[in-house]
C-alpha cells in the first residue's frame, strides 16, 4: 500500500504544455502515472503527446479543470504553472472537487497561500506544497518531480521538507535496501498545505509502512509539532534528519520557509524535541540509514 | 526586501496613515535646506537596512539648520553594521506624550497575517515579546475577510483608554493592514506610533518588507531596491538568479536545492571545515548559472577550496559540468575544486570533466571530506 | 419550554446607550430579561441606569463585545447600532464566541450581509435578522422590541418575516386564548441569518409548542422551502398568512426583501406551496386564527 | 437606486472596462456637437429608468451630426412609461461581430453575488433565462474571496472559444465584479458586450443599481440619483423618509411597518376595494412624519378615503394622533379619514383624537371593512 497516490490516482497536469510541465508529464507517464488530463486555458481540444517513445495514448487538453474533471474523472492534480499564477491554479482545482492537489510551483507569494490554504480547506481538499518535489510510490505512480530511478518499493515512508535532500536520502536508503512506500516531498515554504503530522498520521494508518523517515530543516515548528505527534500517537518507529545546523540566524536560507526567527526554528531546537520524542537523528545523512537499521531491526525482533 | 524607513513612510502616508513629515537628503547642505524650511527641530536619521541605528550614531536631533548639517555631514558616509549611510532622513522632530508599536506579519502557525500593538512603543517588539509578553495584544487576521473594524478597535482600546485616541488607532491599523496587503509584505511596523500631547496620532518610525514573490507583481517596489544596501556579491547572485549567503569560512559551496546546500555545509562543518556560503543554484539550472556560480565563490578571496554537491534530477548533471568547464576556461580557477555529481545524465557529465582533466564522485560524504581536507592540508602547508 | 432563548439567557445589548439601544434595553428589562452588559465603545467601565422605576442593577457597560464576554458570561446579544456599523458589530458578537445573535437594525447593505452570513457561521453562531423585531418567550424574556404585554405564554409557536404585522397576529392569538412559546421575527431582507425551517425545525423539536404560525410576504423563496420542509419533517399543524397578494411586481414593498422578481416570489405562488403541503393560509389575518383552532382542535382530538 | 447607463458607463470606464465612447446631450445642438467631434456614425439614446425604450424609438442610429441632431430633436422630451426624456446619450457606434451579456446580482439563495454570462446578448436575460436556460452559465462568487480569475476564465470560455477574447472577457468580468463591489450595486450588467470583427471587446450598453442602503456610505454615488427619473410622489416621500409606492385605487393606505402594511391593501382589496398606494411610516414615527404622509396621500386626486391603520409598539400611538391632528388643523381633509389604533399609548391617542373631533376603532378588520365601505357610499351617492 502507500499514502495519497496510488494505482486508482487520476492525474491531471495544470500547465501541461509549458517547459517544465510537458518534461515532466512525460517522465511520469514514463513512470506507469496515469496521466488522464491537461490544461492549458486556449488549448482545450488539443492533445498533449508523450513522445515517440511513449506507450501511452496523447493526453487530452482542457480550458479548465472544470472541464477535464467533467471528461476525464481526474482524482489528483499536479500544478506546473509560474508563480503569480500558482494560487488561481490551486483553487480552480479545489473548486473543481478534486481531492489532491500537488503544487510544485516555487515563489507563491506568501500572503497569496493565506487566501489558498483556507480555500482548500473550505472545498475538503488536501494540497501538498507549493514549493516541493511532489510524491511517488515507488513502482505505481509519481506526481511531481522526484526520479523515479532512485526510488525503489519496500516498506519506508518518507517525508520531507527539502527537494534535492530528499533524492539524497531516497537514494542512500535504496542503496542500502530500504524500498519505500511513498515519498512525500511537503514543502519548504512558510505556509504549506501539508504538514509533518499530515504525512506520519498517513504513514502510520497505512499497513504497509513499518518505519518512517522524516527530514527537516530550519524555521518555524514543524518538526516540533511533529515530535510531540509521534510521541503521543505513533507505534511506528522514525528517523529524522534536520539540515541548517550552520545556518545563521535572520537569513532565509534558499527556502522561503528556512530561517531562523529570534531563537526559534533553530536546527538544535528541532533534533531536541525530536531527540526527547524518541525520534533519533542523524548527524549525516548516511546516519539516518544506520538508524533506521537499528530500529527497524529492534521492532522486528520485538515483533518476532 | 527590505525598504528604507522614508520609502516605507510614503507607502504609509498613501495609505492614510499619519506620519512625520520628512525629507530625504544625501547631502549635508540638502539636509541644513529641509531643516530650514521645515523652521522647527529635526531628526536625522541615516537610512540603512540595520537595526541598531540609534545606538551607532545614526539618528540625532538638531534644534537648528546649521546643527542639521552638522549631524547630517557625520552621519552620512557612517558604516553601520558594514553598511555606508548614503541617504538621511530629514524628518520634523514629534512632540511626544507616549509611544505605541504597531506591527504585522505572516505567522506561519496560525497561516494569517497577525496584527500585534503593544503599548511599550520604541523598544524592539521581540525584546517585548520576551520579556514582558503581557505588553503585546495579537490579533491574527482572518484573510478572507481582512482587519475588520471591531479587530482593530479591540487592539486599539489595549493601546489607549479614550475613545478618541482609540478610534484613530484602529483607522491607523486597518490603513496599516490595507498597506501590508497592498505592497505584498511580509512585515510592516510602526515604531514608535506616537501620541502628541494634543492626543494626535504619528507614525514616528516605519519598517516595511516586502515579500521578495510580490516583486514581479508589484513593479513599482521592486524598483525601490536600494541596491547599496545590500553586500554586492548578493546582489550579484540575486540578478543571477541564485541563492546566496554569504558566510565566514574557507569552504565554498555549489549546491542544487536549499536543503541540500544546508545539509551540505552542515556536513562541512562536521568534518571539521567552515562553509565560506550558503549557495542554491536552483531546479533547472543551465550552464551559465554555474559559471555566475563560480565567479561569485571565487570573488571571495577567504575560498580555499570550491565544493560542487549536485544531486541531479531536473538539474541536468552534464549541464553543470559543462558550465564548471565553461567558467574554468574563461577563469583559470586560483584554488582546488571538489565535484560530486549524481543523477540526470551523470555518465555525460564524467566524460566532459574528465576531458577537461577534471574529476568527479558520485558520494556526498566522501566529495565533503575531499574538500575539507584540501582546506586542511594547505592551511597545514 | 421555548426555543432559542429561555430562563439561562443572558444578554449584551450591543448599542445600548444610542436612542433605541436604552429604550429597549429598559423594555427588557422591565419584562424580566436578564440584560448583563452593554457595549458602547468609550463607554467601558459606564453603567447603564434601568431608570428609577427598576428593580434591574445597572448593567455594566463595555468597550468591546470580548470584554463583555469574558466578564459577564453574556451568551445572547442584541444589537441596536446604525445600518453602517451593524455588520461589524454581528461580526463582533460572533467572533466573541456569542451564539446566538439578533440584529434588530434596518437597513444594512446586502453585500454587507453576504460577508456577515459566512463569518457569523464560520463561527457557529446563530444570526436572528437583521431588520427584524427579535423575539421573545412569553413570561420569560424578551429580546428586541416585540411588545410584551400582547404576548402571553401557551404552546403556539410563531415564526414571521415582519414586523407590527406579528403583532398583529400575536396580539390576535393571545385575545383568542393562544399563548405563545415562542414568537420570532426573522426579518424582512433578502439575506438574513435564520429562515423559516431554522425556526420550524426548532418548534418542532420544542415539547412545549403544538403548533405552528408562520407569516410570510411575497418575495424569495423562503417559504415555498418551509413549505417543502413542513410536509416533509414536521408533525405539528402548521397554520400561515401572507402578506402582499396586492403588490405590484418589481417594487420593494419596504422591507428590502419584498419584491416579486419577474414571476417568482408572489403571494399566489407562496400560498399556493403552503396549502400543497399541508398549510392552510388565512385570507385575512382574523382568519388565522379560525384555522389555528380547527387544526390544534383536530390534533387534539386525534390524539385524545 | 438606479443610475443611467452614460453614469453606468462611467463607473465601468474607472474600474478599467473598454467602454465604447459617448457623451450626454441636453439638447440637439450639443448632439450634433458630439456626433461632429466624433466624426462617425453614433447612436442616440434616450437615458430613462425604463426598459424597452429601443422598442418605444429612444434609441436611433445617426450617420451624420444633421442626422444626430434630428434623432435627438425627437427623443428629448419623448415619454417613455411615463418618464420623461431629458437627456440622450451619443455615443459612437460600435462594429459589431456578436453580442454577450454579462452581469450581477445578489442571489438570496446562495446569499451571494452570482455573476452570469451568456452568448445570447442584447436580449433581456429573464427572457433568455426562461426560453433557452443552457445559454446562461453562473457563477456564485464567495464573498469571502472575491470573484477569482479562474471563475472568470470558466465564464469567459463560454462565451468566447479562442483564448485572446476570453481572457478580455476574464478580464471585463473581473472589472465588472469590482465595480459591483465598490459601488455597493445590487445589479450590474452589460448588455451587449460586443465583439468586434477585430475581436476587441467593449460594453456597448450598461445598467446599474445601488443599494439604497449603501447610498450613505457612498456620497457620490447618491449624488448621481436623477429625480426627475422618478415619480415626484416618491420622490417627496423619500424625502420625508417614508417608504412610498403608488398604485391605482382609491382607498389611501398609512400604516406602521412593511408587512402590515400590505396586509392592509390585502384586507381593502379583500372586501372589495383598491388600495391608492402604499405607504409604511416605519417604527419609531414622529407626529411629522404623519403630516407629511397625509400630505402625499392628499395630493392623489383619486384618493377617495383615508385608512390609518397602526399597531403600536415602538410606534408611540400618540404620536401618530398628534400628527393626525396637526395635519388636520394645517389642511382641512377633503375624504373622509377611518382611523384604527392599538397599542403603546392608545388611550392617550384616542383622547387626542376625541379633542379634535375624530374617532378610532381598535380592530384591523372593522376599520378596512368601514374604509371599504365609505369608498362604496361615496361612489353610489
Amino acid at each position: 500500500m502507500s499514502i495519497f497516490i496510488d494505482r486508482t490516482t487520476r492525474l491531471l497536469v495544470q500547465g501541461i504544455t509549458g517547459r517544465d510541465g510537458s518534461f515532466h508529464t512525460r517522465q511520469m507517464l514514463e513512470y506507469g502515472t496515469a496521466v488522464v488530463a491537461g490544461v492549458t486555458p486556449g488549448k482545450g481540444g488539443q492533445a498533449f503527446d508523450a513522445g515517440p517513445a511513449a506507450t501511452a495514448p496523447p493526453v487530452p487538453i482542457f480550458n479548465t479543470v472544470a472541464d477535464a474533471v467533467e471528461e476525464t474523472g481526474a482524482n489528483v492534480s499536479v500544478i506546473y504553472v509560474p508563480p503569480v499564477f500558482a494560487a488561481d491554479a490551486i483553487m480552480e482545482a479545489a473548486a473543481a472537487g478534486i481531492p489532491l492537489i500537488v503544487c510544485i510551483t516555487e515563489g507563491l507569494p506568501v500572503l497569496d497561500m493565506t487566501r489558498v490554504y483556507p480555500f482548500v480547506r473550505d472545498h475538503g481538499a488536501r494540497l501538498i506544497g507549493p514549493n516541493c518535489p511532489g510524491l511517488i510510490t515507488p513502482g505505481v505512480c509519481k506526481v511531481g518531480i522526484i526520479p523515479g530511478r532512485i526510488c525503489a518499493p519496500g516498506p519506508i515512508g518518507l517525508v520531507s521538507r527539502s527537494g534535492t535532500l530528499t533524492y539524497e536520502l531516497v537514494d542512500q536508503l535504496t542503496r542500502a535496501g530500504f524500498g519505500q512506500t511513498t515519498c512525500v516531498g511537503i514543502g519548504g515554504d512558510p505556509i504549506n498545505g501539508t504538514n509533518f503530522i499530515d504525512c506520519l498520521a498517513a504513514f502510520e494508518a497505512d499497513t504497509a509502512t513499518t518505519a518512517v523517515v522524516m527530514i527537516g530543516e530550519i524555521g518555524g515548528t514543524d518538526e516540533q509539532d511533529a515530535a510531540r505527534y509521534v510521541s503521543l500517537h505513533m507505534s511506528k518507529p522514525v528517523v529524522g534528519f534536520i539540515a541548517g545546523r550552520t545556518a545563521p540566524p535572520g537569513r532565509r536560507m534558499g527556502h522561503a520557509g528556512a530561517i531562523i526567527s529570534g531563537a526559534t526554528g533553530t536546527a538544535a531546537e528541532k533534533v531536541h524535541a525530536m531527540v526527547e520524542a524518541g525520534i533519533p537523528v542523524g548527524d549525516r545523512p548516511v546516519d539516518v540509514i544506520t538508524l533506521l537499521r537499528e530500529r527497524v531491526a529492534a521492532v522486528g525482533s520485538a515483533v518476532g | 526586501m527590505n525598504i528604507h524607513e522614508y520609502q516605507a513612510k510614503e507607502l504609509l502616508r498613501q495609505a492614510g496613515v499619519p506620519v512625520q513629515p520628512g525629507e530625504v537628503a544625501a547631502t549635508p547642505s540638502e539636509a541644513e535646506a529641509i531643516a530650514a524650511r521645515f523652521g522647527t527641530a529635526v531628526v536625522i536619521k541615516a537610512q540603512v537596512h540595520a537595526g541598531g541605528r540609534g545606538k551607532a550614531g545614526g539618528v540625532k536631533l538638531a534644534k537648528t539648520p546649521a546643527e542639521a548639517r552638522a549631524h547630517a555631514e557625520r552621519i552620512l558616509g557612517m558604516s553601520i553594521k558594514g553598511l555606508v549611510v548614503s541617504h538621511v532622513l530629514v524628518a520634523q522632530a514629534a512632540d511626544i506624550a507616549s509611544e505605541s508599536y504597531v506591527g504585522i506579519i505572516v505567522d506561519r502557525v496560525s497561516k494569517r497575517p497577525v496584527v500585534m500593538a503593544s503599548p511599550a512603543g520604541g523598544i524592539d517588539i521581540e525584546e517585548v515579546a520576551a520579556t514582558t509578553p503581557n505588553r503585546i495584544r495579537r490579533v491574527a487576521v482572518d484573510p478572507r475577510y481582512g482587519l475588520q473594524p471591531f479587530e482593530a478597535m479591540q487592539l486599539a482600546f489595549f493601546l489607549y483608554h479614550d475613545v478618541r485616541r482609540a478610534r484613530a488607532a484602529a483607522r491607523i491599523l486597518r490603513q496599516l493592514y490595507d498597506a501590508f496587503i497592498a505592497s505584498g509584505a511580509s512585515l510592516a511596523e510602526i515604531n514608535p506610533l506616537v501620541s502628541t500631547p494634543t492626543g494626535e496620532l504619528v507614525a514616528v518610525d516605519a519598517k516595511i518588507s516586502i515579500d521578495d514573490n510580490e516583486l514581479e507583481r508589484h513593479p513599482e517596489l521592486a524598483a525601490l531596491r536600494d541596491e547599496t544596501a545590500e553586500a554586492p556579491s548578493e546582489t550579484d547572485a540575486r540578478k543571477a538568479n541564485l541563492t546566496f549567503i554569504k558566510l565566514e569560512g574557507n569552504v565554498g559551496c555549489v549546491v542544487n536545492g536549499a536543503g541540500l546546500a544546508m545539509a551540505t555545509m552542515d556536513l562541512v562543518k562536521y568534518y571539521g571545515g567552515e562553509p565560506a556560503n550558503f549557495l542554491d543554484i536552483g531546479g533547472s539550472s543551465n550552464p551559465e548559472k554555474v559559471v555566475n556560480a563560480l565567479r561569485i565563490i571565487t570573488s571571495d578571496a577567504q575560498v580555499r577550496v570550491i565544493l560542487f554537491n549536485i544531486f541531479g534530477g531536473i538539474t541536468r548533471t552534464d549541464d553543470v559540468a559543462n558550465g564548471i568547464v565553461t567558467a574554468i576556461r574563461q577563469h583559470p580557477l586560483r584554488v582546488p575544486i571538489v565535484i560530486r555529481l549524481t543523477g540526470t545524465n551523470e555518465q555525460e557529465a564524467v566524460r566532459i570533466l574528465a576531458s577537461a582533466g577534471l574529476s568527479a564522485v558520485t558520494d556526498m560524504d566522501e566529495a565533503v571530506r575531499a574538500a575539507v581536507a584540501l582546506v586542511g592540508a594547505e592551511s597545514v602547508s
